[in-house]
C-alpha cells in the first residue's frame, strides 16, 4: 500500500500493532496495567498482550483468576482512583458473567457523579466468529455495547487503525470498549484476509475515536460496515470495480459515538445504502445506520436499503451453516448488485 | 471468630491500631473519647435519616406516591444499622475508600462525605455530589473515595480496585467494602473475596447480616448461620460480631484494618445487626413477624445506657451531641432545599469525560 | 371501552390481570411455578405474584436468594426437563448479573440442540422510569433482549393484553421475556395513567404473541410505540384528535417477532412515523422500527420519521432532569407536530 | 474430607449404593466388575479422544488453521481426566442430568450419551446431537438428560433446575454438575452450591482439578488449596480425592450421590486431575513446566497395571476392551463422516420452537 523507497514502513499484523500502541503507553504511563485471563506467558489467547509480560513484567501485565465481575470490577475502581487499567474479556461472548460491572458501574459513574468521578479504562475484547466457535464464542455484540449509554465503542479493522485507536483509548478519560476481530489480528493459526497484516506508523499514532474512515471510495453505492467485513467489502469493491459498479466503503471504526456525517456525506453522494454487520441483524447497528440516515433526509435514498448481518440465529458450529449466517463476501456483493439493480 | 487473625509481619509497615486478641479487648475498655465518637457518630446517622424520613413523607400524598415531593423514589434506610459504620470507619481516614450498598447513609456519614451535598443529592439538586444525577443510592464522594451501588454485592468488586491502586503507591491505605447478608448470596461476593485474597489485596470485607433481604429472611436466602465461616473458603480470617455491638465490631475492625494496613491481605466481618425500618419507605413489613420487638432493639438508647454507666457520657454530653447533629443534619437539608435544580437542557452532559 | 349492558367487563389494573392469568395456568398444569426474589409472602415487589403464595403454597410460589444467575439457571434446567417455570427478575436492570443464563443459555439451548431440547420458560422482569429510582433501576433494556436471538420478547401496555400475554407466554415452548412496566401495573402507590386499570376478559384469555395492535386508529400519522409509553400516545392523540391531526398508535406489544406488517400496514396509510420508545435512543428498537420501513420502500415516508427516546444518557434521578429523557407526552406531541409541519 | 457425610434419613427412600466410610472402602477392594467397568469406561473415553485428535489435526493444513477440516474450531481434549468422569457415572442411571464442560467428552461417554450422534454433532453433521449447531461444547443428549456448555461454571446452575424438577416426581432422581478448578473461582459456582444447599436440592457438584485454566495455575487463581474447603461455606460435606483415582472417585462419589438420593442435599467432590494434553488442540504449552513429565502420570495404564496386579485384568481383557472400545469409536466415526452436513437453507430453523 503506501511505502516509500527511502523509509519503507514496516507492515505489521494487526495484534502486533495493538500491541506496540500498548506497550508504548506503557512506558510512558506507569499507570497503565493490562489485566486479564491468560494475558501474561501466553499473551492472549489471540495475541493481544505478546509480549508484553517481558517488557513490563508481572506487576503490570497480570493473569486473572476466571472472575470477570472481579476484575472487571477492579479495573473499574482503579480507574476511578486515577490508574488507567486495560482490562481484558477474553470474549465478548462472556459479557454476561460480568455486565452489570460494564454497563451499570463502568459505564455509569462519571454521570452518576455529575462529572466529578472518572472512569479512565479499556475493556479490551475479541468478537467474531466464522472458524466454527460456536453460539457463545462467535458473537459480536457491538450493538449490544452501543446501546448501553455510557462507554465508547471502537472496532479496529486493521493495523494501522489498531494501533491508533488504542492509543486513544488508553489516553481517554472515558470508559472505552476496545473489540477486536479475531479475524482481522492476523493470527498465524486462522484463516485472514491479507488486509491484517498492514503498514503501521511507527512511534505515537493515534487515531481519534468518533470518526470513520473512506477505506474505499466510490460513487455508487455506499457499504457502511466495520471490522473484519470492511475486509470482504473491500474484496467486494475491488471485484465489482471491473465490472463496472463502484463502491465506497466506509470503515465505522468507532460504533460510539457514531459518526453519523461520515455516512451521511458518502449516501449523500451514492444514493445507495448497504449495512454490512456481523452482529444480529434486528435492533442493533444496522437498523440504527439506516434510521440515521432516513431521519436526517427521506429522499437521499433512492433505493431500499439492504442489510447483510446475522439473521437473528444464534451461530451456528457447522461450517456450512455458519457461513450461511455470516456477512461473506458473496452475500455482500449480492445485496450491492440488488441496491445497483 | 472463624479463623485466627495473624499478626504484621516482621520489618512490614506496622499501622497504629495494635492489633490485639478479641479476649484482651473484652477485658479492658475503650477509651472514653474513642467511644464518645462512636456513640456521637450514630448518633448524627440516625438525626440525619430521621429527618429524611420526615422529610421524605412530608409531600407523598394524597396517599403514597414514590415518585413525588421533593425527595422522590426509592428510599432505604439504615436505623437500627449505625454500629457497623460507625465501629468500621472509625478506623479510617479520608484517603481510605468505601463502597457502600443500596443502604449507605450510615456508612457516607460515618466515612465523613460532605453532608450538604450528600443531602443537595438526595433532593435532587445541581449542588449534589452528582449534580442530582445519581440520588441516594449512587452517591460518589472523592474528597473520601466513597462511593456506593444500588446493584447488590455489585460494590465490592470496585473496593478491589481502590485497593489494588492504593497499594502500589506509598502509604498503606485500604479499602472498605459492605454488603448487606443477602448479597452475600451473589457471585460477586465469592468472586472478589478470592481475588483479593489471592493477591493479599488490604481489604475489609463487611457484611451487615440485618436478618433481611427485602421479605427473605435469611434463612430462607444462605446456607448457614454465619458469613464469617465462609472466609474460610479463601483463607482469610473471618469474625461474626453479635448483638450489633458498635465496641466489638469497633475491635473486630480494628485488627481487620491493621492486617490490610500492614500488606497481609484481607478480612471478612459479618455483623449482626438490625434493619429498624422497612426494606424502603412505604415497605409495610407484613413478612416480618418480629416487627413489633424491634424498638426495643435499638443499638443507640443501648449504648447511650452503656456508656452512661461508665460515666462516658451524662446528660449534658448527651444534649450536646444530639444538638449538634440535629444542628448539623438540619443545616444540610436547609443547603439542599436551598440549592437550584439542575437544568434540564444540560442533561445530556457527563455521559462522557470532558475532553481535556 | 367495550362494554354491554347485561354483563359489565371487570376491569382490573395491570398487575392483577398478570396475576390472573398466572393463576389460571398454575391450576391447570401443576408444572408451572413461580421463582423469584420477594415473590411469596411480599407478593412481588410490583405486585406481580400478589395472592399467587396463598393459593398455591410454598412449593409453587418460591421465594430465591439473591443468586440470579443461580436461580434463572435453575429455571433453565427445570424447563429442559419439561416444567414451565416462571422466574422473575426483579427489575430488567439487573440482568447484568445474569445476562449468560439468559442469553447464551436460555435463549440458545434450543438451537444449539438442534430443536431437540425444549425450553418453555417466561423471564417476567420490571422495566421503566419515571418515579426518581436513579440509573440502576428505571431502565427498559427491551432493545438488548431483543437484539439477542433465541427469546421472544413481550411488553403489555394495558390490562388486557397484560393477561393475554403471559397466558400465551407460559403455553409457549420457547423462553419468553415478559416486561411489565411499573407504571402500568397500576399500583397505588405509584403515579399511573387511568389506561393502567382496565377491561379484562374472564377465564382463559390468550393475546398472541407476534401481533401488534392498533391502540387508536388515525390517518395522518403514525406512533409506533410500546408499554407504558402507549398510554402518553393515546393521551396525544385524543389531544391531538380535536385540533385536526388524526394519529394512528400501533402498541407493538411484541418486541421478538417483531409485527412488521402491522407497522408497515399503518405507515403506508399515513406516510409518517414517529417511533416513541422509553429505551436507550441508539442501537435499539426506534432504529430497528425505521429501518424496517424503509427497507420495504423507500417511498413510504413522506417526511423524515421521529425517535422519541432517552437521548442516550443514563436516567437521571432528579425529577426535572428524568423527566427531560422520557419520552413523556409533551415531547410525543412535539414530535408529532414536527411530521405533521 | 472436611465434613462427615450423614446417612440417609429413616424412613427415605434409600438408594442401592450403600454409605460407607472411607476408612472401609480403603479397606476393602471394589467388585471386580465394578473395577472392570470403571476401566473400560476410561479407555473407551481415551480411545474416542485419540481418534478426535487424529481426526482433528488430519484436515487443518497447511500450518495449523483452526477453522479448516472435518473438524473445525476450538477442541478441548479431557485426555487424563478419565477417573473423574468415570467414577462419578458409574453411579447415574441414564434418567440422572449431568451438566459438563466445554471439556466434555470424558462425562458424555461415561454417562451414555450417544456416540454416534455426539461424533456427528462435532463434525457438524445433521445426524448430531444438535444437527450441526451446537459443536463439541454444546452437546445436547435428552435421552440421557446431558448437555454442557462453553462459559465456564454456568453449567452449575441448570443443573440445580435439574434436580428442581427431579426432586418433585416419583423416584430419586439427581444431577451432577462439573466445572474445572478454575471455574470454581466464578460467581456461579457459590449461587449455584448455596443455592442447592438451602433448598436441599439432588445435586452433586464436582470440581475437576487439572491445575490449569488454561495458561493460569491453580496457585494464582484460587485462595485456597482445596476447593473441597469452599463445601464449608455451604453446610455440605466436601471432599477431596488426590492423585486422580478412580475407584477413590467411584467411592466418594458413591457418598455424594447416596445422599443427594436420599433427599439430603447436595456434596462438592473435588479431584486432583491431569490434563495431559492442551487447553485445547494447538495449544503449545509454553507456560507449562512439567510437561515432560505429564505422560508418566496417564491414569490408564497406572489403573490397568493395579488391575492386572489385582488379577482383575489380563492381556485378553485388556485387549478385548481395547478392541471394543476401537470399534465402537471407528464405528461412529464413519457414521458421522457419512452423514450428510445440515442444509443452510435450514439454518433458520430451531431459533424457536415449532408451535404445536
Ligand atoms: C443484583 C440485584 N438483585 C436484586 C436487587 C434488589 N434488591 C435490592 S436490596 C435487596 C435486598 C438486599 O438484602 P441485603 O443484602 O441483606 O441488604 P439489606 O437490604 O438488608 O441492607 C434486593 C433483593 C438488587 N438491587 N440487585
Ligand atoms: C465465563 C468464562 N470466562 C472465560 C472463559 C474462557 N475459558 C474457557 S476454559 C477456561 C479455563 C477453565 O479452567 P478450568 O475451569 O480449570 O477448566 P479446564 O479447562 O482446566 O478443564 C477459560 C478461562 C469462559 N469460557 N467462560
Ligand atoms: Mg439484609
Ligand atoms: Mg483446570
Amino acid at each position: 500500500m503506501t511505502s516509500t523507497v527511502t523509509t519503507p514502513v514496516r507492515r505489521l499484523n494487526t495484534s502486533k500493532a495493538m500491541v506496540e500502541a500498548i506497550a508504548q503507553e506503557m512506558r510512558v504511563d506507569d499507570s497503565v496495567v493490562y489485566l486479564g485471563e491468560d494475558v501474561g506467558s501466553y499473551g492472549g489467547i489471540f495475541s493481544s498482550t505478546a509480549g508484553l509480560l517481558d517488557e513490563f513484567g508481572r506487576e503490570r501485565v497480570i493473569d486473572t483468576p476466571i472472575s470477570e465481575t472481579a476484575f472487571i470490577g477492579l479495573g473499574i475502581g482503579a480507574a476511578t482512583e486515577g490508574m488507567r487499567p486495560i482490562v481484558e474479556l477474553m470474549f465478548a461472548d462472556f459479557m454476561g458473567v460480568c455486565l452489570d460491572q460494564i454497563y451499570n458501574h463502568m459505564a455509569k459513574i462519571h454521570y452518576e457523579s455529575g462529572g466529578n468521578v472518572k472512569v479512565p479504562m479499556v475493556l479490551a475484547t475479541a468478537v467474531g466468529g466464522g472458524y466454527s466457535d460456536g453460539a457463545q464464542h462467535s458473537q459480536t455484540l457491538w450493538g449490544t455495547f452501543a446501546h448501553l449509554p455510557g462507554m465508547k465503542v471502537v472496532v479496529p479493522s486493521n493495523p494501522a487503525d489498531a494501533k491508533g485507536l488504542m492509543t486513544s483509548a488508553i489516553r481517554d478519560d472515558s470508559p472505552v470498549v476496545y473489540m477486536y476481530h479475531k479475524g482481522v489480528m492476523g493470527l498465524p493459526w486462522m484463516a485472514k484476509n491479507r488486509r491484517s497484516i498492514g503498514p503501521v506508523p511507527e512511534g505515537e499514532y493515534v487515531v481519534p475515536i468518533g470518526k470513520a474512515a473512506v477505506a474505499a471510495e466510490g460513487t455508487d453505492v455506499t457499504v457502511v460496515t466495520l471490522s473484519l467485513s470492511v475486509h470482504h467489502a473491500l474484496d467486494v469493491a475491488e471485484k465489482l470495480a471491473s465490472g463496472g459498479i463502484s463502491v465506497e466503503v466506509i470503515d465505522l471504526r468507532t460504533v460510539v459515538p457514531l459518526d453519523r456525517e461520515a455516512i451521511l456525506e458518502s449516501v449523500g453522494k451514492t444514493g445507495r445504502l448497504v449495512v454490512v454487520d456481523e452482529d444480529y441483524l434486528s435492533y442493533g447497528l444496522s437498523g440504527e445506520v439506516i434510521a440515521s440516515v432516513v431521519e436526517t433526509d427521506v429522499g437521499l435514498l433512492k433505493v431500499p436499503p439492504r442489510r447483510v448481518a446475522i439473521p437473528d440465529t444464534p451461530i451456528p458450529y457447522a461450517h456450512v451453516l455458519e457461513y450461511a449466517v455470516l456477512p461473506t463476501a458473496a452475500r455482500i456483493e449480492a445485496a450491492v448488485r440488488e441496491v445497483m439493480a | 471468630m472463624s479463623t485466627s487473625v495473624t499478626g504484621p509481619a516482621p520489618g512490614q509497615d506496622v499501622p497504629p491500631v495494635p492489633p490485639v486478641s478479641s479476649e484482651a479487648a473484652a477485658r479492658r475498655d475503650l477509651d472514653a473519647d474513642t467511644r464518645r465518637n462512636l456513640y456521637a457518630t450514630m448518633v448524627l446517622s440516625r438525626t440525619y435519616e430521621l429527618a429524611i424520613v420526615r422529610e421524605y413523607h412530608a409531600d407523598k400524598g394524597p396517599g403514597f406516591d414514590i415518585g413525588k415531593g421533593l425527595v422522590p423514589g426509592e428510599m432505604h434506610l439504615s436505623a437500627g444499622q449505625e454500629p457497623v459504620a460507625a465501629g468500621v470507619c472509625a478506623h479510617l481516614t479520608k484517603d481510605d475508600a468505601v463502597t457502600a450498598t443500596h443502604r449507605p447513609h450510615h456508612f457516607a456519614i460515618a466515612h465523613g462525605v460532605d453532608l450538604e451535598r450528600m443531602t443537595a443529592e438526595i433532593f435532587g439538586r445541581e449542588t449534589g455530589l452528582g449534580r442530582g444525577r445519581g440520588g441516594h443510592m449512587h452517591l460518589f464522594d472523592p474528597a473520601v473515595h466513597f462511593s456506593c451501588s444500588g446493584i447488590i454485592a455489585e460494590g465490592y468488586p470496585p473496593a478491589l480496585g481502590a485497593a489494588f491502586a492504593f497499594s502500589r503507591r506509598p502509604g498503606n491505605r485500604i479499602a472498605v467494602a459492605v454488603t448487606g447478608e443477602g448479597a452475600a448470596n451473589q457471585g460477586a461476593f465469592h468472586e472478589s473475596l478470592n481475588l483479593a485474597a489471592v493477591w493479599k489485596l488490604p481489604v475489609v470485607f463487611i457484611v451487615e447480616d440485618n436478618e433481611w433481604g427485602i421479605s427473605v429472611p435469611r434463612t430462607a436466602s444462605t446456607a448457614i448461620a454465619s458469613n464469617a465461616d465462609r472466609a474460610a473458603a479463601y483463607g482469610i480470617p473471618g469474625e461474626r460480631i453479635e448483638d450489633n455491638d458498635v465496641e466489638a465490631v469497633y475491635e473486630a475492625a480494628g485488627r481487620a484494618v491493621a492486617r490490610a494496613r500492614a500488606g497481609e491481605g484481607p478480612s471478612l466481618i459479618e455483623v449482626a445487626t438490625l434493619r429498624m425500618l422497612g426494606h424502603f419507605e412505604g415497605d409495610a413489613q407484613g413478612y416480618r413477624p418480629e416487627l413489633a420487638e424491634v424498638p426495643q432493639h435499638d443499638p443507640i438508647p443501648r449504648y447511650e445506657a452503656r456508656l452512661r454507666e461508665a460515666g462516658v457520657l451524662d446528660d449534658a454530653a448527651v444534649e450536646q451531641i444530639a444538638n449538634e447533629a440535629t444542628s448539623r443534619v438540619e443545616a444540610a437539608i436547609t443547603f439542599a432545599k436551598e440549592s437550584p435544580l439542575p437544568d434540564p437542557a444540560e442533561v445530556l452532559k457527563y455521559v462522557f469525560a470532558e475532553e481535556a
